[in-house]
């Protein structure tokens, strides 16, 4: 082994692409002419040179074991020569060439039960997700429980098509939001409510006091003795819980019980079709954790969803609809309540204020 | 053998139509998984407690590279010492997440013999990131990879693992050889990603077009989003037949048996209002029409993007630490996106030779251009001022002129000034 | 005799089809006013170096008031005695700039007698500016205007004259009585306007409905602007004869013979789409209505305003120093507006204190609420958040709770969090 | 005179409006049913009780004189029962309650040749401004000299409703913006483009220094000891020259002949008729001092309204206009040169880049 680690290879980069390509793949490259999705989770692309291909889309856990992986990897031996692929939203896609294999394969991933097929079209899809409790050290909330209580419950919007538009839902366990929830139709987000709580006597030891200072977005971090140790003191006032000392110091850890949870954010979009991309708008500012399967989140999800589903015209994001209609009429419609903290009080704060006469009871 | 914890809680999330990570998780630790058991116990316990039980990452890694692991342990380590350590080591995916699964076997077995067996497919930035390793595997898992031809991929104040859209792979809409790009840009820059230098990190993300599948707009200090500046190309008779109701809506993505209503569903819904049907003829105005995409989107059949392709880039999208979440901004409107990407990467250095000379620590670039203003930006890359870049012009009267804007520039004498004004 | 001076320059403004100031003054200078000759000879002088000639204004003023006067001085006394001092005068005008002759010319009287004859009709926050007075003059001014029952506007750090549209007194449209909204403030705040006390300056508009015809909107602190929460009334058969062109589109704004395209004008042009016109019938969504004024605006004998009225309140408008330019924002959505205005009144006393309180020297209202928050001035109100208070929520993560809103509080024990997290 | 001063009355507040009033104002007061604008200049306003007034609005200088106020009250004598009102942006308004008046009083308007009909409706009314060179210390630019100047070239817009909707036009001299030019749908303002030039001999003497310092915007202003003297120094860098040091401070002058001058400004509006209310955004940043006639700037702003006249649907204002088609077509459209001073870089300059790929060539 030694030896192995001493000839070791570095910056030799990922494999080229192609050589993850099945034959159709590199037959058609760039040569596709347009798709159509067969069924909720089935595509067929067709190309020019009058070949087609299905993709066959399906939930997965991201988190996941190698034992799962392998079970995927033997369904695409047997059905898709040996490839599949990941898309960006951790969904799996077998894709074959052959039409014949259409109805196996389908009967293959329902008789595997951890494979359900869908997440075209207008549906709710996979859930982008961080770590969570499964792995990092700063979380709020857990990641993959949440995501599997939500996705269970909108299990019925993954695999159809009955929603006016994409519903597109993100994870993050906390403000460094991994997941870039930032843009989503719907994000969870986890938030921690309490200033850090510091740990004077190995702070000095642990972290780099002026480093730790200068993290603070709103300079509520000072140096200070305490019990004769160099540290520093929070001005809670000015602290709005971002945990970015955390980052920088272990010593000042945010994590609580009772003051950590789950804010929801809706309304956000990437894509540039018909309206330009837009912020994630905020909905609910704190649910609290709920383990294991976090029943308030996920009603509080769904009935936005349903509210949407039910109010918006089709192709319209939940961003559009919302700023069709009016956020006032959001909450009026949704039933969510509106509070000092959805007033925004951050740079830009002004920008969002209502300077108009315009609004609806 | 494992030591299999009792987890109620979590047990719960094995209900439900939902494929569940517990029960994958399960099976794995029943199989004798040590780490896999402990994980289990150890988020158990988080469940109970509503608190996570990992430290602080400490500072692990593999010599000769600053990143692509993170440190990890577990602060309960007697209680789960099959995770006492728990590092991450991010390895590079193949470019649009295409596997053979003979390859990726290659890193499951070496995972399965060195590591804990867990896997995120993937990381948000892209990476495949192998979950829970002790720290003395690092070395060797690494070297392993490296021998089968895997790399680690980027983490902190580095270049991050660059990833892309399917693309021309198998979407019809793709303007841009996402791929490529993306794997010529991870080729060249692979200083740049293992040995971190910035003041923070730096991620590229390759869209084929503005529909952004991979969200290049939103997750990436970089957006390369492919689009066109021709005209949009119409099939009339596949107009015709989308009107006739023959071919369904937006491929099929409202169901087989949605039909496109043409006003309500595209002219109506086209954000600049250039789009027109009469006498059932489409038309469009390609000079007002802002290539969004929707059109093409609810009838591929009839519409394509046009032929002169390229790509639109967007600079310093970036998550909310510390000034809030941003998106990209228009930095170029359009550049042809031709190997070996020349013109391109003489953008992209004049960019980090900016970032570099004047980022504050922990200052991504887009903060940074907030800091010192796009204009300041734009010129240090050697761009032109247009009007694309902006949303609208300014709307404060705070201009700034530098000296020798204004003639007889700034330097004044007061008591020329006196003699024409007594004090 | 006044000295007339020669002004190539400025009879270049005596040509042209809209009236000439110039030409004005001139007259008057001819006639023998000494200030006026001088003023042109100044401004000659001005358009000559592409400078201004007035000094910085000195602390001049009338006893027992700290506003009101604008000290002026010239810095070229030796070549214009005339306008050596030319302070102006801010004079209150009659709500909504209603004159009776008779009246008018006490004022007119006193200043040709006293001061310079030159009058801005009005300045810019309303008041009757009279133009140019020696310091010696303006005590006697004063108090021969008051004699006359004419008072001082405001000036400095202080409540500046309101002022209002011409409402109800000949506008279909007024939702409140504007005139006597502005005449109630200005009598009840006397004080608050002739002694300055303040952080700096503060405004009141007053707008009978949203066409906003003194751009109360933009222009003052405090907006009162008239709205109704009820229907808006339809007249069908005016509907009909709009639609029929038997009437002018728009009041003839647009001239007599135009008709309104009741689809194009009307129904598409609606910012929330909440109309529609059906077999010859007009319907409005008014859940939907923002009141925008648009539909009443193109048709206003077929449509008016709903019978439930009051007035919406927007503060902190301003000009851009310091932090740039700010419209009023929406603090009450709706008030009852009735004669003696005591829940408007208490509202206002609330705003002031708080302002007053936090507001650090010439900083506007406006611009304190940017720095404290929107919810920091409405608690300090007394009113409750509501959506209708922004375009839209947060998008920024940056949320902050006070101590008592989370439980448990704020206070932890470090070694608590050790027992359950080794370090 | 002096027991008059002594005796002087305090607090009084101006003159009740209804004094005001003519009897037909009085009678119908909130009674109004509705308004049409028989031609440029004349509305007539009628009531539920039957009555009806007519309105003449004339263009004024509102930097006027008493003697022409006096035959403007003449005129109200004569055919408006002595009383008469200005508008809200400074035209006059003659207020007859007999029709048999109208035709001998617009005759009237037109032997007195200084009081033109006009600003009604779809037209360019009279522009807002500030003092200039007239009165104020401040001043870029002059401001009724301009005025005039423009409404010379513009008079055809009127006396006429043959624009797609109401142009606002405004003109402030110096960035505190008297004219609140910041929401008009062109605006016209005076600037400085060189930073204070200070007199160091005399500073310390006319200014509190702190207080001066305290003004900067920027923090471009420090204290300094120069020649022995305490004083101040201004980092030119950072200087954008808003003045308000000058406004605090006599001995930091910044007119200059070279340095002042013009930019304009597009698109604001205050109504909430259709759109919400909107800034003016910056089209021109520089147009030098050209008195008498001020011929770029003038020529530059009949560009705009000529454009925007042939270009806009109807209803249109010149801000949503540009919107719809977009700033880029507005800069194509117009000729407008766009350069780095037109974009964004004070406090909400983020907010104002293109965070899209949606954009117009
Ligand atoms: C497979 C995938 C790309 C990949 O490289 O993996 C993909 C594939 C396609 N996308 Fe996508 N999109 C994929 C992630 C995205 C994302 C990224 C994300 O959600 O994080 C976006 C941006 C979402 C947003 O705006 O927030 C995205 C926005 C779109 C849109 C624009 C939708 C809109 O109206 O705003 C289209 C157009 C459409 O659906 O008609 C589109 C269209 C398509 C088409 C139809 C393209 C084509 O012709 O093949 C593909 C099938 C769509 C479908 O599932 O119905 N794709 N697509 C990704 C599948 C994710 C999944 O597992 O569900
Ligand atoms: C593993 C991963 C989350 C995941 O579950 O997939 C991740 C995990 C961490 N991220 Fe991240 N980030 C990951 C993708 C992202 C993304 C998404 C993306 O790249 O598309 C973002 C948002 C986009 C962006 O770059 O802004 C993201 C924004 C952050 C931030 C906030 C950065 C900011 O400028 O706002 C931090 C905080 C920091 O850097 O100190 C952060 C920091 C972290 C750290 C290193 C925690 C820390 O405070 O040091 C996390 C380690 C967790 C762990 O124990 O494994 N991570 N991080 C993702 C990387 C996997 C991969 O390589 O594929
Ligand atoms: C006379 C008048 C301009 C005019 O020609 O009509 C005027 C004249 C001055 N204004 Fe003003 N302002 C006048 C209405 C305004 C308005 C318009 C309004 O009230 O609707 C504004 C914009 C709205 C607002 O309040 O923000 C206005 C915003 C300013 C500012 C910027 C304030 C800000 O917060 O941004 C200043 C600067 C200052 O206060 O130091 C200012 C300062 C000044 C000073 C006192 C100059 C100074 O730096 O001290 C000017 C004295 C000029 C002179 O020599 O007469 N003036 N000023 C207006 C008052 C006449 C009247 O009482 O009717
Ligand atoms: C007389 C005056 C009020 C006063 O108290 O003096 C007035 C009077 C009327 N306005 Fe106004 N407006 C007057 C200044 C304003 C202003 C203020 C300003 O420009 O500084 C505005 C806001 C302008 C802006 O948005 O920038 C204003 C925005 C409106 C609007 C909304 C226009 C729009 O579509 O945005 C209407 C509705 C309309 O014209 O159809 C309106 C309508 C009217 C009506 C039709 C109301 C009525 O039924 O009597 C009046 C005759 C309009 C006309 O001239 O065509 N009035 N109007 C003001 C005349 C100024 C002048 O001399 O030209
Ligand atoms: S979002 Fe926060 S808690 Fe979650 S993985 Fe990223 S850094 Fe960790
Ligand atoms: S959590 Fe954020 S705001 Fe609070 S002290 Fe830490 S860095 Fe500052
Ligand atoms: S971004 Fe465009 S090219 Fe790429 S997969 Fe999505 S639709 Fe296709
Ligand atoms: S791509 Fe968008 S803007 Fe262009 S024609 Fe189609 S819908 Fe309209
Ligand atoms: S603001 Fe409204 S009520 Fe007042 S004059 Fe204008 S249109 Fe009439
Ligand atoms: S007032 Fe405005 S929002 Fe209401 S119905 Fe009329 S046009 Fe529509
Ligand atoms: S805008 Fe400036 S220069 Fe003009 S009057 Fe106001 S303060 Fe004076
Ligand atoms: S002009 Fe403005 S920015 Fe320049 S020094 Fe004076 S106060 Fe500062």
């Amino acid at each position: 082994m030694a030896e192995i680690v001493a000839n070791k290879l570095t910056d030799i980069g990922p494999p080229k692409y192609d050589e993850m390509w099945p034959e159709v793949i590199k037959k058609n490259y760039g040569k596709w002419l347009y798709h159509e999705i067969l069924e909720p989770g089935v595509l067929v692309h067709v190309s020019e040179t009058g070949d087609k291909v299905w993709s066959l889309r399906c939930a997965a856990t991201r988190l996941m074991t190698t034992m799962h992986l392998e079970n995927i990897c033997k369904i695409a031996d047997q059905f898709g020569g040996g490839f599949f692929r990941f898309t960006t939203r951790n969904n799996v896609e077998f894709i074959i060439d052959d039409e014949s294999k259409l109805e196996p394969l389908k009967k293959a991933l329902a008789d595997n039960g951890q494979l359900p097929l869908g997440g075209t079209g207008a549906s709710v899809t996979n859930i982008v997700h961080t770590q969570g409790w499964v792995h990092c050290h700063t979380p709020a909330i857990d990641a993959s429980g949440v995501v599997k209580a939500v996705m269970d419950e909108l299990f019925d919007y993954f695999n159809s098509h009955k929603l006016p538009a994409q519903v597109r839902i993100s994870l993050a366990c906390c403000l460094n939001m991994c997941g870039a929830v930032h843009c989503s139709d719907i994000s969870i987000l986890g938030v921690h409510r309490k200033p850090p709580v510091i740990e004077h006597s190995h702070l000095d030891k642990m972290c780099e006091i002026p480093t730790t200072i200068a993290a603070c977005p709103t300079a509520a971090i000072k140096p200070a003795k305490v019990d004769d140790f160099k540290s520093v003191a929070v001005n809670a006032d000015r602290c709005m819980f971002c945990g970015n000392c955390y980052t920088m110091c272990p010593a000042m850890p945010l994590a609580d019980a009772e003051g950590d949870g789950i804010a929801l954010w809706v309304g956000g979009k990437v894509s540039n079709s018909k309206s330009m991309p837009m912020f994630s708008k905020l909905a609910v500012p704190y649910i609290p954790n709920e383990p294991p399967r976090w029943p308030t989140t996920v009603d509080t999800i769904k009935k936005i969803v349903e509210v949407y589903a039910g109010d918006a015209m089709k192709y319209e994001r939940v961003g559009e609809w919302a700023q069709r209609i009016g956020w006032e009429k959001f909450f009026e419609k949704t039933g969510i309540e509106f509070s000092h903290h959805h007033i925004d009080d951050y740079r830009f704060a002004a920008t969002t204020w209502r300077t108009s006469t315009q609004f609806k009871w | 053998m494992a030591k299999l914890h009792d987890t109620p809680m979590l047990d719960e999330l094995e209900k439900g139509p939902w494929p569940s990570f517990v029960t994958d998780i399960k099976k794995l630790a029943e199989a004798g998984n040590e780490p896999c058991a402990d994980l289990l116990g150890q988020l158990e316990l988080s469940y109970k407690d509503k608190e996570g039980h990992w430290k602080h990452g400490g500072i692990v890694g593999v010599l000769g590279y600053g990143g692509g692991v993170i440190g990890r342990y577990s602060d309960v380590p007697e209680l789960f010492p099959g995770v006492e350590h728990f590092h991450t080591l991010r390895v590079n995916q193949p470019a649009s997440k295409f596997y053979k699964t003979e390859r990726l076997r290659e890193v499951t077995e070496i995972w399965d013999r060195r590591g804990s067996g867990m896997l995120n497919m993937h990381g948000s930035t892209g990476d495949m990131v192998l979950l829970g390793a002790f720290t003395e595997e690092l070395e060797p898992i690494f070297a392993e990879l490296t021998q089968k031809g895997w790399d680690l991929g980027g983490s902190g104040s580095a270049l991050r693992t660059p990833s892309c859209c399917v693309g021309k792979a198998r979407c019809e809409y793709a303007c841009i050889d996402t791929q490529d790009i993306c794997y010529n840009l991870t080729m060249e820059f692979q200083d740049e990603m293992h040995r971190p230098a910035w003041p923070y990190k730096f991620k590229f993300k390759v869209d084929g077009c503005p529909n952004c599948c991979v969200a290049s707009l939103a997750r990436s200090d970089c957006a390369i989003i492919g689009t066109w500046r021709d005209d949009i190309r119409i099939d009339q008779e596949k107009v015709a037949a989308y009107v006739a109701g023959d071919i369904a809506a937006n491929g099929g993505g409202h169901g087989l048996d949605d039909k496109v209503d043409i006003k309500a569903d595209v002219i109506d819904l086209c954000p600049t209002g250039c789009m027109f049907y009469e006498d059932g003829k489409l038309t469009i105005n390609n000079a007002e029409c802002t290539r969004c995409m929707h059109c093409i989107n609810v009838m591929p059949q009839a519409l394509r993007p046009g032929l002169d392709k390229g790509a639109s880039i967007l600079i310093g999208a970036k998550a909310p630490i510390l000034d809030g979440a941003q998106m990209g901004s228009l930095i170029i409107p359009f550049i042809k996106m031709e190997e070996p990407y020349d013109e391109f990467k003489e953008f992209v250095e004049k960019m980090w030779d900016w970032w570099d000379e004047n980022g504050k620590n922990r200052e991504r670039i887009g903060e940074c251009i907030q800091r010192l203003g796009l204009s300041a930006f734009i010129e240090a890359c050697d761009l032109d001022p247009i009007p694309q870049m902006v949303k609208e012009p300014r709307s404060n009267p705070y201009i700034f002129y530098k000296e020798d804007e204004v003639p007889g520039g700034f330097e004044r004498d007061i008591s020329d000034y006196r003699k024409k004004h007594a004090r």
